[in-house]
């Protein structure tokens, strides 16, 4: 009898049946999985979220992760680490050293850095305009949201989703509103993953057939540009030095974002050099963050928190700012295009977005469609890759004035 | 609330104005960089860009490297090869 | 002469002299790296553990873990891990960092998971129940060690060792009796080591010649299982995480390993879609966290915690374990084989003792020793994989119960 | 001590069970996926299981795959190769 | 009007004229960029310093280490690591996590260990000791430095540069005087990385040509030693061990630094058996620490701490220590000489400084420049990894001495 | 002042005797432990040496391994490859 008791005490069946948000999130998970795995959405970071939703929602696992003001003292101080860990377990160990601390985000920028060729906006750097345009889903969406009553710590957190870049809005979130870092990073990278539906559902809305069938390349014919790099290698080693220390001063606030970021290509560039350093950035330490910061993100869904209202605001608000960026940029290319004799594909615009580099690719599909000779992937990847500066920009505004 | 908002229009504003001012300087810079490169370094350092346009088969370096790479944990790397004259 | 009065008290020679101690563990360091380099007994873990004993034990080098008492502040404080390491360098702050909090084991159980394949298990999952059997080891060896006058945390502890897994049995003492951590490691990894002696001894023991005969293959002809896989890929990708979800219901307190071993299960098994996660997991980090936690298992073999009367008791009990839950899979063999038509070679059921693959090897040598016809090992691996969620699962039953 | 000792007994009894328990969990679900498997995808899904049967000589892969894994420093894998029709 | 304010207000504009110090460091950062890269001094090392620097000294980023008194409590506590991220962003957080604890060089030293040949060395022990007066620079500029005004803890750090080993350099200095780590770091690497100038002119200034055109090998002819290793690889396992033990007893303060690189190279040393261990340690392990470690250095330095008058006596005084070291390793082989038939190079003295392998090479090539055929290399490197050893020794007594 | 001037006399004496000091021992223990091993295990154990003195075409191994380092991913490697007699 007591064996059974005894039994039953251990199990998680008592809260199971009295919890049941349990269900729902353990649901949730799955279908998380299944997104990640059959579906492929970005199955680096949907499957540990996945799978961290799974271990952090059954309670007496002690995987979930706990209210941050359990490990607030009083007088200002926190908890240690050490004692985190004790009290709370491993995954709050994780959370709490390397994601509330705000850590993980820049180094894994510093890996994406180490991944990142600039070569094709440096070939098309007037593109990279298109790659602000495409910021305003962010700021329409965190107005829209101040409207419908989020605080505007949790509007821009909302908005910045619009940025189409993970690790910035999971940092941006982490610094302005902690509690909503499990719905923001999933929208992110959920949304992400459903880019090859959102563009070519927005540009069918803004386009005419005339705009889809610009060709790129004629035009590049038709006014050459005087441009010419000669020494390609050198540039790329001095452009991130030198935006490094330019938006260091013009937003200080997006330093450990765009600083690690360019650390991490100035590696990656200078070859054989550093490749040990470009190698670990990109390899053995980029692959442990996304590990720990998928589970971790994943722990921060426990069904208490992530079953509200807000989730909701959040999935819905988080599809309009993609929606809206996207926009921005094909508008921002229309605008430019009646003032030049030089046209450019709005589709081009769209790749401001950034979500590098399947925003190009599926924006070059759709050209393709319409003109089977109509490759305009280089030109796309100049907006595309300033689209992830563009955000991590407007991610260091928000922070700077809504901390 | 209202507050809330202008904070929120404020935001756009200086927000959207930075975003550009930052791509603006990107391009400038970019430009600028090339610009100066072209001048003053338009050959290209032969001793960071590592071209090997030695006559090696391009095949059997991709080999000897990726053996290299195996014997010896990663740790050599196959930087140069040239063959004898 | 103040000069050699300066060297002198810089040196170790005259804590050296004033504690024999320290000699004793100097040859207890280096005997373990002779096993762990001339024997090859399990020598990821023997030689970090081995060279941590040599550097802990030699006063002045500030290499041995503290007393936790030490770390212990007024009102249910500890210090933090900057102030320890401050405090008490380097060692210390690996030990009261990763060790100390829990965090390795499981960290180490993803990379396991990582490398294990559930092919074999799910062949012949019938096979699998002879993983629990060989459990009782475990139990019994805590059950001697409670009437020895060992306390229940000390004697859970102890009985893990007969789980024949390296990161439980140090888990588990990490949570119950983290005092006996470094005797109670080298027990763990030694007796694993020595799974190609005791595994012959036991089963020559218990073991008629006929049994030693029993032919698994031709018990398959004689006796078909209508059980046929069609898609073992698509089982293997569902298998971790229906796993997971049951066992976080039924033993919430094995979640952190378990769910650990099978979230780095389940990345392997998606192949190229998380292969760079699963390869950080079995290679960077775990080799990281190996080198980490042999090295400070053996800082906290210190010559005042490890030279008691109860280090005996552990290596005497920690064999005894080991012997027991080999038995008991033996014997539970032997009950199943009375009852069915179809008979299991009873070094099947040794197998359940877990020690993945090492016992399975043995026990295939052993059968091949009485017929060279005899291969069991895919058999053997049932139980033997089965035998690590069992140990897993007891261990969760001890921390819950025992914590 | 003797309280210690039916604690100790209560252990192996709750253990035991707890085990014997979760491997028949492992047994039934390892059953029960395999049956839903077989059921409803017993093809095996081709966008999961990457297998290669191309015309390509395996030997030549395997070298091929090294090289590449070497020259981008394992940061590019050979995902397909197929022979040009 | 609001929004040029807040521009501003978010910009670094303001501090940027306001403190002329940030400009300058600018300029030197770029600096280390540019010898790292151009010159390729260390860039593994130089390369992360560099842009540390430039990331570290633009206000408002958060990226600069900030003055340790800022993390002090009362009553001897420390703030912990959770709240130094909260408080004063990532950077702070790897230093005062990694650096600040004095853990990252040890784990450097690991996997310099696990590079390290101790081959050389055992083929020609004799020649090992020149290793030892070849630290003379140390003690030498340490002499001077106090009688420049620094304090003890202050001149050990500065004289340790004369080690010509980074990471026993930047141990001792965080041991001793943690406010010097950022010039003290760059001096030690940047001579490091200029051994090929500083050994040329310090040899020309003490040897004769007579002494130039020592042949070796014609030595060894002449007077064959009777020494033979019959079984190297043995030895080579052995020895780390050993050695560990009777470092440990006879300068304990040492232990992090030589206990960690003997570790590194037993696990080397043992081939397959631990291969997993010394990939990991000399591969992401040794990587992910020069990142880190290199960043966090570039974050020390920023213009507040680095503009002052001491940083320019460092740089002397470690010039100075450097040569003085050579000038003791050649010195001490002419005594030899003096006294012995046998007659040894004193370029071979000179690498005695350590600066493995580079110090040997510029040896050898001095040599060659002399006699087309006196290949020095090989007996190079006996004092040249001794060296080593004598360094970290000398470190360990100037931190139990003066912490 | 002065008393920092005596510590770094000090300093400078016990730092130097201790440096060749511990290279003394490393001198005495390396030549101890080359005779020892000389004396006692002269041949080389064939376990820790994993010598290769096979026939096999040591071009063909080196692609061989390559091959399998990246096929699993780096967790296999070749410990030995032995010619079929
Ligand atoms: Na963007
Ligand atoms: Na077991
Ligand atoms: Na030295």
């Amino acid at each position: 009898m007591e064996v059974l008791e005894q039994l039953y005490k251990m199990t998680a069946f008592s809260s199971l049946f009295s919890e049941p948000g349990i269900i729902i999130m353990l649901i949730i998970g799955c279908v998380l999985l299944y997104l990640g795995i059959a579906k492929k959405f970005e199955p680096l970071l949907l499957v540990p979220i996945g799978f961290g939703v799974v271990l952090a929602n059954l309670p007496g696992g002690g995987m979930g992760v706990v209210d941050p003001k359990l490990i607030e003292l009083e007088n200002g101080h926190y908890m240690n680490l050490f004692e985190i860990a004790h009290e709370y377990g491993i995954m709050n160990f994780l959370y709490y050293s390397l994601i509330k601390t705000g850590f993980l985000p820049p180094i894994i920028f510093m890996g994406v850095g180490a991944l990142t060729d600039f070569g094709p906006m440096l070939r098309n750097l007037k593109l990279a305009f298109f790659g602000a345009a495409a910021q305003i889903g962010i700021f329409a969406v965190l107005l829209a949201a101040i409207f419908l009553g989020f605080t505007p710590q949790e509007a821009g957190s909302l908005g910045i989703i619009g940025g189409a870049d993970g690790p910035t809005a999971i940092y941006t979130t982490i610094k302005l509103a902690p509690h909503l870092l499990g719905p923001i990073a999933i929208a992110a990278y959920s949304y992400m993953a459903l880019v090859p539906v959102i563009i070519p559902l927005v540009s069918k809305l803004l386009m005419t057939k005339k705009e889809f069938l610009i060709n790129m390349k004629e035009q590049d014919k038709l006014y050459p540009s005087k441009y010419e790099i000669k020494n390609l290698k050198l540039v790329k080693i001095i452009f991130p030095i030198a935006l490094g220390i330019v938006t260091a001063i013009v937003v200080p606030s997006s330093v450990p974002l765009l600083g690690m970021l360019l650390f991490g290509n100035l590696v990656k560039e200078l070859g054989t050099l550093t490749s040990r350093l470009a190698d670990a950035a990109s390899g053995p330490i980029m692959n442990t963050a996304t590990i720990f910061l998928g589970l971790s993100v994943g722990a921060t869904m426990t069904h208490d928190v992530f079953l509200k209202g807000q989730t909701l605001g959040i999935v819905v608000g988080g599809f309009l700012a993609f929606a809206i960026s996207i926009a921005g940029g094909i508008l921002a290319t229309k605008v430019y295009n009646m003032f030049s004799k030089k046209k450019i594909n709005p589709l081009v615009g769209a790749c401001g977005l950034s979500a590098v580099p399947m925003a190009s690719r599926v924006a070059n599909e759709i050209a393709l469609k319409y003109d089977k000779n109509n490759h305009i992937l280089m030109y796309c990847m100049a907006p595309n890759i300033s689209g992830v500066i563009g955000s991590a920009v407007a991610a260091g505004v928000l922070i700077s004035m809504l901390q | 609330m209202n507050e809330n908002i202008e904070l929120a229009l404020l935001l756009l504003l200086v927000g959207m104005v930075t975003v550009f001012l930052v791509l603006i300087l990107v391009y400038s810079l970019g430009n600028a960089i090339v610009r100066f490169v072209n001048r003053f370094f338009p050959e290209g350092e032969q001793a960071i860009v590592a071209s090997q346009a030695t006559g090696v088969n391009q095949k059997h370096l991709a080999v000897i490297a990726a053996a290299v790479a195996t014997v010896t944990g990663g740790s050599g790397k196959v930087l140069k090869v040239e063959k004898e004259s």
